[in-house]
């Protein structure tokens, strides 16, 4: 497994997480676009912009051989593991090139080459899943950890709090990692629980766990490697990051919840933007140098796009193919099955 | 007057909670938000916070506590945003809310409405465009309704909020936007009945929900090549009225049942299943299963379209029993 | 709605409780009996000796308007709520005259005329159930408080956290009252989860949490009072009592995972022992005056045998009553289908 | 050599994870206790609690991580102490282990079975006797497993622990004590083959679990009558083998499905769609279902046998077919 970092020249850990945040950035703007025109599959597209820190903080933490489990709004998560942007952008646009051949879509993308055990339209779906790769993990001595990313509406779902307990009990090498951006669609933290210090219910449990601000990325990467390590050494841990959720809930959301001000503020917590600065102040390198950076990373995620426009949808042939394993027959098409009843000798 | 579909349901809960002080409503995003698809847009506004309860994100305990309102004097109507969800809530759905008048002898019953929506049409995937209503029809102690048209969008909502046992109330997606002529002043057909929509004398066709429309459709089709197509809209599957389709099947002989739901197991089997053993002396062909396929739904657009009946596989396939 | 306490002679709070807990010991050891004699309806049968100053303790912190829902281990509960152990027997004699007709049994009694909105074969199964009646009751101004009451395996259940978060959210009359009593089967509690100080997980929620040892039935009764006024008040809260399960998970378990030291010290922790004891070494009665009364009560639980025995099994014509409501028709029998099918014109 | 239904299901646990270390087991009660009906007795003391894995008791999350291990290269064995519990599960099960492979493109699979029992027979009250097949069986993704034998109680299982793809295994909480004479080293029959048990040309009996002995009861009592009926044994309902059942179905012309579920909706109706469907030129008569009561099942012994299938129910109603 290679973690793919197309765009070369990181030479500071700051350097190479801004790169990688910027990444992200560009890509939702980009697949943003691409719905708006309409060239999606799917009605629904939750961009992560503003969540960047807690991606790509978290998987600077990660080893090659972990795995992990994303919510619905897990584009910047895939990417700062290694995804491939174009595939991404093809699979999100339902195209027979995507890393599920356009059945999974935007809020299904999957690739077990990255130890991406998958993305999901359930909240808190994917949670349980790194209990069973935590077990897994520990059978076969593979070193790994297994990450669950979710959302802190995922916080409402017990079953976050059975997985929790087990990998505590059981003291596997599992993490869990609520994206905090103070929003579950329309409802605010603090109207969806009576105490938002989310860390806290961890800690009941018997799990590691911190809350880190998600504006500066360095503090992120450096909580998640505290809390990771020590999952892989057999005490498993939560971290929540707060951020703040720039835009909508899905791209259609104008978020009408929500007010200016409100979400002025918020958005002056932009990780980018934070280790831009960071990075100018410390001299390490020149606006102009990002500038160029910035680009090259737009160039490339443009031509995501003119790549997934060009492809093709799966074929219709594929319906039926991959309900079950290859070596099993496929599902009766009704169709087929009409063919017979109407035909009667 | 004209009238959405979404609008019809948003105006049977506002007239239910006017008329009734202990319906409320929860569920996620009922409130501020107004709904995922907006059929709750401002009741939060008319009603109050008290009454249009936005909930955190735990469909278990959404259902679990309509249940203990149901049997407290509260009249809940609890939204799963998508019937995909169901899952999560089976247990207290199935073991609770429609065990419980039952297993206690009769001296509570738990009359609440879990409204949610099912069905394709918006590419959302294999996790939000399923047609579940066979694991409900299974499960006795549930009453189902699914509304096919605007004017039942309303008056099986007002209905079922009317009603002693819970009702699973599941609305299709793709219907939100329809718009249709209707009085809703006018006597609402019987709670239970069936309504047939149009009147044939070569096919019966049984369905519900959006396949209702899709089924007109074909029937329009089908006459214009002389096949008389009869048309009933189940309208609730629990209870099911089969003395409204007893006598057009007694009559046509032929029959087509068409569902959205995954064919194996689901509610076309059992539509097929009851009209046969009911009525088999009467039918020169077997009961015609349109139905979805057994697979799960692509967001890819043309897969999941292709997984679901169509008006032209109903038209196809019954053109070919006259062919 | 009257509690029913039909033997007199309570001088004091003490008094009272010992008597309430001794029925329910008498009741308990009786509806054993009735069930090696196979005269009990159900292959599943939980007895709550050991525990008995949980359900009294509980039970008289509550007022008669409130609420409740037990686990499967409910008898003492709903016994110290003021239920007739005669209607109680017949029920889990699955007999006509029982609290469900029969239809019950003991994990499925309830009695809306005591508030107790059933006992559940669902582990976990009646928590929201409560959540939901903190609403109602918060809607119709009763100030009824609702009580679930289950075990410590229940806090296993994703369920347990969704509706205590919903209660702390929304500042619901509600408590959540586990009886540990150490084992869930034959798992102990510290074999299913890492952090036994189960408490925290509730104040972690926002609601108030605490944990009273159970062997002395008047410290039981105060936690109880503390927690129960406070949900009154809008701040509901959970409350651990510690126990032991004398006997086995269900009648016929012998607890072969148990071994006898355990066994032996975990009776010590015998909550109607310790009140008689503190009831004679106050000098408020003699040991010949209790041995009066625990001779009354178990004359009066005998009775319940005999009364449950007499009574009929509930009519084959009583099967399809009560799907539904009465005002609605009959879910028709596979018979009455049948006899149409096969009767074919 | 003769052994119980129980003792089969844990020699087949045993064996298989003798041949495959990946093989785990997971679930509430399934290691010191040995299980709540004793199946995985002692092989906590035999594999070590790393592979036979007590857990708390939390449905939902054993499923979602079974899912999990069997992505990342275990093959897990979640048990779920009664099938009654699966409603907390569906979604782990439904939408996770059944369309992980088909979301994600084929990828990856979820080769984990889902081992529970059902049934009534137990007075074991609403919650604890149900006959839940219907829900998996109308759901895409999901393999099936029902043994009525001691021989299939063992093969099937073994099967069922080589399959790519999620297995539901669902035994009979009434045939864990049954004892039957087998030799397990004898050659099985094929994984998704139904068995015809009897053979007779007056009746096609189509059954499985535990209604199968039920149903092989009544053909004795129904030969001495001098109906003749042909029983057979789906094994497993998906797959389904159509093709053991179509040429006596056409051979013999009259059909009766037989299933412990409740009957709407329940797999009894989808195998009377599909017989009728697929042979309806071949049938006197209706195909005929018994099935489960749509009602909750009591404690109380006799509102329990009364509401499900027996051997006097099948034959009396096979009988009157013959009247
Ligand atoms: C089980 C379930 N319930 C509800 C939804 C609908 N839904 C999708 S995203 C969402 C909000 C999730 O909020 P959060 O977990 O904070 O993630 P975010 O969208 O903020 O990234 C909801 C309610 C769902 N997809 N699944
Ligand atoms: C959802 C569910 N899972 C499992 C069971 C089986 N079961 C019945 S009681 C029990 C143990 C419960 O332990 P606890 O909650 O501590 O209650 P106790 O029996 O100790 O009173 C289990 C696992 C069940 N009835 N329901
Ligand atoms: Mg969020
Ligand atoms: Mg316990």
């Amino acid at each position: 497994m290679t973690l793919q970092h197309p765009i070369p020249g990181s030479n500071t850990d700051l350097h190479r997480l801004y790169q990688e945040m910027r990444r992200v950035r560009s890509f939702e703007e980009r697949v943003g676009e691409l719905f708006v025109r309409g060239q999606t599959a799917g009605s629904m597209l939750h961009l992560s912009i503003g969540e960047e820190s807690a991606a790509v903080g978290v998987c600077a933490a990660m080893q090659p051989q972990d795995t992990f489990t994303t919510h619905h709004r897990g584009h910047g998560i895939f990417l700062a593991r290694g995804a491939d942007p174009a595939r991404m952008m093809a699979e999100i646009g339902g195209k027979e090139a995507g890393y599920c051949h356009g059945k999974g879509g935007s809020m299904h993308i999957a690739d077990m080459g990255l130890g991406h055990l998958g993305a999901n339209a359930i909240v808190g779906g994917g949670i349980p899943t790194v209990v069973g790769a935590g077990l897994a993990a520990r059978h076969k001595k593979t070193g790994a950890v297994s990450v669950a990313f979710f959302g802190d509406g995922a916080t409402g779902q017990g079953i976050l709090y059975e997985s929790m307990n087990m990998a505590a009990l059981w003291g596997l090498p599992v993490v869990f990692c609520c994206i905090n951006n103070q929003y579950g669609m329309g409802t605010r933290i603090d109207q969806a629980t009576a105490n938002t210090r989310l860390h806290e219910r961890a800690q009941a449990f018997g799990l590691n766990g911190e809350t880190v601000d998600g504006l500066d990325v360095e503090s992120v990467a450096a909580a998640a490697r505290r809390i990771v390590d020590a999952a892989r050494a057999g005490k498993p841990g939560f971290l929540a990051v707060d951020c703040y959720r720039f835009y909508g809930h899905a791209r259609k959301d104008k978020s009408p919840y929500r007010d200016a001000a409100e979400e002025d503020a918020g958005r002056q917590k932009d990780p980018v933007a934070h280790a831009r600065a960071r990075l100018i102040a410390a001299g390490l390198v020149t606006a102009a140098d990002l500038d160029a950076l910035d680009a090259a990373i737009d160039a490339e995620m443009d031509a995501t796009i003119d790549f997934t426009i060009a492809q093709a949808e799966p074929p219709l042939s594929s319906m039926f193919r991959d309900v079950y394993d290859p070596s099993e027959p496929e599902p009766e098409p009704v169709r087929t099955r009409l063919d017979r009843v109407l035909a009667r000798e | 007057m004209e009238m959405t579909y979404r609008d019809a349901l948003r105006q049977a809960l506002a007239d239910a909670m006017r008329d009734d002080p202990d319906v409320v409503i929860m569920g996620e995003e009922v409130g501020r938000y107004g709904g995922a698809y907006g059929v709750t847009k401002d009741l939060i506004r008319d009603f109050g916070p008290d009454r249009v309860i936005d909930t955190p994100i735990s469909e278990p305990a959404i259902v679990g506590a309509a249940v203990g309102a149901a049997m407290t004097g509260l009249r809940p109507v609890a939204e799963l945003m998508y019937v995909d969800f169901i899952g999560m809530t089976m247990d207290q759905l199935a073991n609770q809310a429609a065990k419980i008048r039952y297993m206690f002898g009769g001296q509570i019953g738990v009359p609440m409405v879990l409204r949610t929506q099912g069905g394709t049409g918006r590419s959302a995937g294999a996790q939000h465009s399923q047609s579940l209503e066979a694991y409900v029809m299974h499960t006795p102690g549930l009453r189902l309704a699914m509304p096919a048209t605007v004017a039942d969008a309303y008056h099986l909502l007002r209905q079922a909020l009317t009603k002693p046992d819970p009702v699973v109330f599941i609305e299709h997606k793709a219907l939100y936007t329809m718009k249709e002529d209707v009085d809703l002043s006018a006597p609402a057909l019987e709670w239970g009945k069936a309504a047939v929509r149009r009147t044939g004398d070569d096919l019966v066709i049984v369905t519900y929900s959006r396949q209702l429309h899709y089924a007109l459709d074909a029937a329009k089709t089908l006459s214009a090549q002389g096949i008389e197509a009869t048309v009933i809209d189940l309208r609730t599957l629990n209870p099911l009225d089969f003395e409204t389709i007893r006598p057009h099947v007694e009559r046509v002989g032929r029959v087509m049942v068409v569902s959205e739901g995954a064919m194996t197991c689901g509610v076309a089997a059992e539509l097929a299943a009851r009209i046969t053993e009911e009525c088999f002396d009467f039918l020169h062909d077997p009961v015609i299963r349109v139905a979805g396929e057994d697979i799960p739904i692509s967001v890819s657009t043309q897969l999941e379209s292709g997984s679901v009946p169509g008006p032209k596989l109903i038209a196809e396939t019954a053109g070919r029993l006259f062919a």
